[in-house]
């Protein structure tokens, strides 16, 4: 990442031979922390398909209680927020940290949108009492092991919104540097690692949506 | 052979900046390798003394030194310590770290401040782990099996925990080492041209980067099991035990292939050495070691053979754990033939590699009787396991970190240990090893289960040899660690190449400066390329 | 040569448990192969190394050969042990898939693993703890579960393991060739009492065999003890729970006459009726072992499992012409004992 | 590999046109809808099948052109590639084993929830609380609906073929037992004829559904006098009820339970 001296000019780390060498050792480093992020979450979609395979009534039954329009509404705020991300990164290309700024708090907007949406549905589901395993206590859902679909709900949603919200503060870091405008055409590597990473996170929900919310 | 000429030794990575913090907030990679060699060989001796508990309890029947219930937290200790806390981040953390970057010709590796979370990220994962020791204790085993893991009452979430936060510090070593070796290799040095070490340390990363994230997952969903009870994996809340069990293997055998990947890695560095002979065969090395690698993904079925797995699937992972010998084997066989014909010299790390090549042998060819389906049956989870699997552990890759740490310790302490008593400990270490662990695969098959306190009375006598055996090794691994304080405190000066080996670390002075190279090294010939003057005597 | 695979042999011979069964002895077969092989390789790498160490030793004048390679020798290292490492998989396989499949007459009888101690439930009602009484010469068939936490149930002589697990059936088999005592180890981690948790078979002659059918007690100290273990004949060890040693045979009241009151006592007769006339709940006269169509069109062989889950889960499969949801759910409200027998009984009405 | 050391390809960044993104973004957007649309249409096991291609192709979308891999280093794409092979390992083999288990292998849960070690929510159950009926509420439901109906008045569907009739509890009489708390908790234990003994339900769930079952009619007048908590062997003012089953039965008692049953 490199120690950085005067505002818009970046001082290569000394063991790297130059600018373009360290932007792509970061990138690929963000490449190789996305390949461990993939394998986390598998862990959690094996663990929804077992479900999905040998429970698919309880599943069909349970889904019926998550309202896939919330869902929806969550996947355009994060696919908006990709599209403003993208933005925020070609503008830190181009130098133009004033764009960046811009970009980026529409970009954290939407995230507070997600998580409010988010909070919204975990508490609904405190007051119906669809809690995960030994806690189920929904008394219109009898289906067997009905509390199992809501403990991956709960432990895929959860995951998923905790690596949003570290996104969140990632981004407000890289913001609060785009308005020192240290991003310049030769040194914009925090963006692009944050936009991977927003992208990512963004990726993970388009298929959790699909999965929990709209089981057919 | 680069610049040759004796240095003025005034500036070097240990005298660079003096104090303590100097040494807590480095960034060089040697320094913190230190680090790390100190903090494991700690965690290596607390682990220690609790297996020398357990052998002392079962030195005759009837749980004499400890309770059931006592002698279930020891082993449960004993194999958390040593494999998420020693074994795992042994060689690729400790020697890796201190080596990897200088056998690139590179200054640092590609994420210095990386590294040292790495460090500290383990430091906190130990203490989270360790703090259970002071609370009512872990007694589920180190593979914390469900629904045993959720029902007993000891403090199963903070070891669950620990080990979670450890997992991450072996996946930044794991990134920081694939990064460096994709960027930072000196002019000249192609993937042919790269030291078996290195293909050996960039296998363990693959592995570490792909399967920890899966360890990370299942101890969060166990820990999530105890606190909330989310019943994924608890039968009577409808999970599935053998579920927890294939994630948990998902794991735990490439770990397994993490803890001996650089051990060979180091075997294949030191045999080449002390032959003055090229390694036989280089590229079928290299590619045996990413091949390793990759299958060693496909292959966690053979632990779970009797544990409700389907017939099926029985079959293929037995199928499959077949082809994961055939490389390990084409190893072997590669450093007799870098011993054929070589002119050998018995140095310690030599006798170590000797050590390992015929202890591994045993590990890698019982081995076969637990991927064998039907022996499978009779022998997985009695002491024919324990066996088999300290002869690799131990065998392979304590003999192997014993073998590099005695080869790179000029380079990094500028003294050099004295011969004899290295030689004596290399030998007390082996005899003991056999003694201690090849009664147990005798045990084993008459039928004695792994982790009893007590046992019937007629396996005594095997029992009471193999604890012998563990004084014979512990007094061998207290005289390694005597000799070499005694080295760091008066040893003579070591020379820039005491060994005469031509991979890029020994061109510069030791101990080495802090940019680790005087001038910048290029690569011009192999790293085994021992022809003509340069194969000559050490 | 021949020396060196005596003196291995005789090293090993005294560390096998007897030959419990016949396929103890394909097992055993097996293992020797095995350990032939491994004991080549290992001898033949030691023997290199030594040899190496003393022929190519640091001597003055004498330079070292530069060899990289020898793609030849790399090839013939590499066929070789796959094609041994294929044989042993092969009949691994073949003597696995002899382990694990019963002949269909075997003698099923249930274990059920809780902590610290086996409980069996014979056919016929009988149930004894931590003393498994089999015949001699016969086919017997364990169908295993457990009540708490993960079990492994173990016999050396037999050659014979498998995990007992909470929530799920699982089973091995044997046919007992030495009469008298043979010992049992629970071999999967759990708890307290793992290493207490032994239990004894007890491989009875026919004439005693029919005399424990017949209910009379057993003298189990005439038995004779574990050819393996010479002298041991307790069935448990350490504290951690009572001293069961006489597990006897309770009063001989047949599982499906036990499975008929418990039937009865959970309200089944109120929905299901046994002599096949019409009632809220499809009958269970000529039930077990006919294939059910179900609503959804689908169709499944009422077998054990089917039973049981249509017991515990009684949603999961609801059969075509009748309301769903309508017979309560069951789960929790029968011991594992309780449910063989029912099963037992709805097996009986033929 | 490509190796970066040798020659320096320095090759100008790819910067992703603001044009390239909005398209991407329209894409994403409409593909949403579609499987929305696609989810509201039953095609049995299709469903999963479609719903996958749609998110695949999404995602596509975005690690090709948001993230740039198409633009990137070959090295980049096998890195991410190696990730999604290793899961798909993971899965192939995870259910080469879980879908062939065969019949031996029952799902579903043995221990009986009775034994599940919860620590009993209600220390003193047979005085009546909210809570209690609530939880009296949902194990009515479970259990007793099909035989005394949902309000209680004994008219349940499989109420049709019993004889004699479940009880009604919204009357005051006709009770064999009595509608004390205690009396019906001693039904439940026990069971009376045709209606089974619910013995192996832990004591305090007894105590929610006798609660739950007097408030269908008039029954507050009829409370429990220290004789009848004796009869089921209840010691009122101990905090903890004595007859709450530990977590798991004590051998003994286990063997005289069922050598008896």
């Amino acid at each position: 990442m490199g120690s950085h001296e005067v505002a818009g000019e970046h001082q290569v780390a000394h063991h790297f031979k130059s600018a373009l060498d360290e932007f792509e050792a970061c990138k690929q480093a963000m490449w190789i922390f996305l390949v461990t992020e993939v394998l986390f979450f598998s862990g959690l979609f094996v663990a929804y398909t077992v479900l999905r395979v040998f429970e698919p009534e309880m599943v069909k039954a349970a889904h019926h209680f998550l309202d896939w329009r919330l869902g929806a509404l969550n996947t355009v705020f994060l696919i908006t927020s990709s599209l403003t991300m993208a933005f925020a990164v070609s503008a830190s290309q181009r130098g133009d940290n004033k764009r960046v700024v811009r970009q980026l708090i529409y970009t954290l907007i939407l995230a507070c949108g997600f998580c409010v949406v988010k909070i919204y549905e975990y508490s609904h589901k405190f007051h119906d009492k669809l809690l995960p395993g030994a806690h189920f206590g929904n008394t219109e859902l009898t289906a067997n092991k009905a509390g199992l679909f809501f403990s991956v709900y709960f432990v895929m949603t959860g995951i998923h919104a905790l690596h949003v919200v570290i996104g969140m503060g990632v981004i407000l870091w890289v913001i609060l540097r785009a308005r020192k405008n240290e991003f310049s055409p030769n040194y914009f590597t925090p963006v692009e690692i944050t936009g991977l990473y927003w992208h990512f996170v963004d990726l993970v929900w388009i298929y959790l949506f699909p999965l929990l919310y709209l089981v057919g | 052979m680069g610049h040759g000429v004796a240095l003025a030794h005034g500036d070097n990575y240990i005298n660079h900046s003096k104090g303590l913090k100097s040494w807590l907030n480095t960034l060089d990679h040697k320094r913190i390798g230190i680090m790390y060699l100190i903090a494991i060989l700690s965690f290596f001796l607390v682990g220690g003394i609790f297996a020398m508990l357990i052998r002392l309890n079962l030195f005759s029947p009837g749980s004499t030194l400890v309770s059931p219930s006592k002698y279930n937290q020891l082993f449960t200790y004993h194999g958390a310590i040593m494999v998420f806390m020693v074994i795992i981040p042994m060689i690729p953390a400790a020697i890796g770290n201190m080596v990897l970057p200088m056998m690139l010709g590179a200054k640092d590796v590609a994420f210095p401040r990386w590294n040292l979370a790495s460090f500290y990220v383990y430091l906190s994962g130990a203490a989270i782990a360790c703090a259970s020791l002071f609370l009512n204790g872990v007694d589920t085993g180190w593979t914390f099996y469900t629904p045993y893991s959720i029902r007993t009452s000891t403090s199963a979430v903070w070891v669950l925990l620990g080990a979670f936060v450890m997992g991450f510090s072996s996946i930044l070593t794991g990134l920081n080492f694939v990064v460096s070796i994709h960027k930072l290799r000196a002019p000249g040095m192609g993937w042919g041209k790269m030291p078996l070490f290195l293909w050996a340390l960039y296998g363990t990363s693959v592995i570490q980067i792909l399967a920890t994230p899966v360890l990370a997952i299942t101890l969060l969903l166990a820990a999530l099991e105890r606190i909330v009870g989310i019943g994924i994996f608890d039968p009577a809340l409808g999970g599935d035990p053998v579920l927890f069990q294939h994630f948990f293997w998902f794991y735990s055998h490439p770990a397994v292939y993490i803890m001996i990947l650089p051990a060979m890695g180091v075997i294949s560095e030191v045999v080449p050495v002390f032959s003055r002979k090229p390694i036989f065969g280089y590229t079928a090395i290299a590619m045996a070691t990413f091949g390793i690698a990759l299958v060693s993904f496909v292959v966690w079925g053979h632990h779970m053979f009797v544990s409700g797995q389907s017939e099926f699937a029985n079959f293929l992972f037995s199928l499959i754990t077949m082809f994961v010998a055939i490389p390990t084997g084409v190893k072997v066989f590669s450093w007799l033939g870098t011993m054929y014909k070589g002119s050998l010299h018995f140095h310690a790390p030599m006798l170590y590699a000797i050590g390992f090549i015929f202890v591994f042998t045993i590990g890698g060819m019982t081995g076969m009787f637990l991927a064998t389906l039907a022996t499978d049956v009779h022998l997985t989870d009695t002491y024919f396991v324990v066996a088999h699997f300290h002869y690799v552990m131990v065998g392979g890759s304590l003999l192997g970190f014993l073998a590099g740490l005695h080869y790179w310790f000029p380079k990094f302490s500028g003294k050099m240990y004295a011969e004899t008593p290295a030689m004596i400990a290399a030998i007390l270490i082996n005899v003991g090893f056999n003694v201690t662990f090849f009664p147990q695969f005798i045990l084993g098959v008459l039928g004695m289960p792994r982790r009893y306190a007590d046992y019937l009375p007629q396996f005594t006598t095997l029992n009471r040899v193999s604890t012998v055996g563990s004084w014979i090794i512990a007094a061998g691994f207290l005289l390694v660690l005597f000799y070499l304080i005694h080295a760091l405190l008066r040893g003579k000066k070591a020379s820039d190449n005491p060994w005469k080996a031509l991979t890029l670390e020994w061109q510069s002075p030791s101990p080495p400066p802090h940019e680790n190279f005087l001038v910048e090294p290029v690569v011009t010939d192999g790293p085994y390329d021992y022809r003509g003057a340069k194969a000559g005597p050490i | 040569m021949t020396l060196f695979f005596a003196l291995v042999a005789s090293a090993f011979a005294a560390t096998v448990p007897v030959q419990g069964t016949d396929i103890a002895g394909a097992w055993d077969v097996l293992y020797w192969f095995l350990i032939y092989v491994s004991a080549f390789f290992v001898f033949g790498i030691l023997a290199a190394m030594i040899y190496f160490a003393v022929r190519y030793r640091r001597q003055e004048g004498k330079r070292p050969k530069f060899i990289e390679g020898n793609t030849a020798v790399e090839i013939v290292w590499t066929v070789i042990p796959t094609i041994l490492v294929m044989i042993m998989f092969v009949w691994g396989w073949v003597v696995y898939k002899k382990m694990i499949h019963a002949p269909l007459n075997a003698l099923e009888i249930r274990v059920i693993g809780k902590q610290w101690l086996w409980q069996f439930v014979y056919p016929d009602g009988k149930q004894s703890i931590n003393d498994l009484y089999v015949p001699l010469n016969r086919p017997v068939k364990l169908i295993m579960s457990s009540e708490d936490v993960l079990h492994g149930f173990f016999i050396p002589n037999f050659r014979v393991k498998h995990d007992v697990v909470p929530g799920m059936y699982t089973d091995v088999w044997f046919e007992a060739k030495i009469p008298g005592i043979h010992q049992i180890f629970c071999t999967e981690y759990c708890g307290a009492s793992h290493s207490g948790m032994l239990a004894r078979l007890l491989v009875l002659k026919d004439d005693q065999w029919k005399e424990f059918l017949g209910g009379k007690k057993i003298d189990i100290a005439a038995l004779s003890s574990d050819p393996t273990f010479p002298g041991f004949r307790a069935n448990m060890l350490g504290e951690g729970m009572p001293a069961v040693s006489q597990g006897d045979a309770s009063a001989p009241v047949s599982l499906v006459s036990q499975g008929k009151t418990v039937a009865q006592s959970k309200g089944c007769i109120a929905c299901h009726s046994a002599d096949g006339s019409k009632m809220t709940g499809p009958t269970w006269k000529g039930l077990a072992g006919s294939t059910r169509k179900f609503a959804d069109g689908s169709e499944g062989k009422a077998d054990d499992a089917y039973l049981r889950e249509s017991i515990e889960n009684s949603a999961a499969k609801i059969v075509a012409g009748y309301p769903a949801g309508q017979m309560p759910v069951y789960k929790g409200l029968f011991t594992e004992v309780e449910l063989a027998q029912v099963i037992e009984y709805i097996k009986s009405l033929k | 590999m490509a190796d970066s050391n040798q020659h320096h390809k320095n090759h100008e960044h790819h910067i992703l046109a603001d044009s390239t993104a909005k398209q991407v973004f329209v894409a994403l957007i409409v593909l949403t809808i579609v499987t929305v649309a696609t989810a509201q249409v039953d095609l049995g096991i299709f469903n999963f099948a479609v719903a996958m291609l749609i998110a695949s192709v999404k995602a596509s979308l975005v690690f090709m052109i948001f993230m740039g891999l198409k633009y990137d280093h070959r090295e980049n794409s096998v890195i991410f590639g190696s990730s999604l092979v290793f899961m798909a390992c993971f899965f192939v083999l995870c259910f080469a084993d879980l879908l062939t288990r065969g019949d031996v292998y029952v799902k579903g849960s043995i221990l009986p929830e009775s034994l599940v070690s919860q620590p009993s929510k209600f220390p003193k159950a047979w005085v009546s609380t909210q809570e209690l009926v609530a939880h009296g509420k949902e194990l009515y439901s479970a259990q007793c609906v099909s035989c005394h109906g949902a309000e209680g008045a004994g008219n349940g569907i499989a109420a049709a073929a019993l004889n004699p009739k479940p009880r009604n509890f919204t009357v005051a009489d006709g009770w064999k037992n009595g509608p004390k708390p205690s009396q019906i908790f001693g039904t439940l234990t026990k069971g009376l004829n045709t209606m089974p003994a619910f013995a192996s339900l832990p004591p305090p769930d007894r105590w929610a559904l006798a609660h739950y079952v007097r408030t269908f009619g008039p029954h507050e007048s009829a409370q429990d006098t220290a004789a009848d908590f004796a009869k089921v062997g209840v010691d009122p003012n101990k905090a903890e009820d004595a007859s709450a089953g530990p977590t798991s039965i004590p051998v003994d008692a286990a063997i005289d339970l069922l050598s008896t049953d």
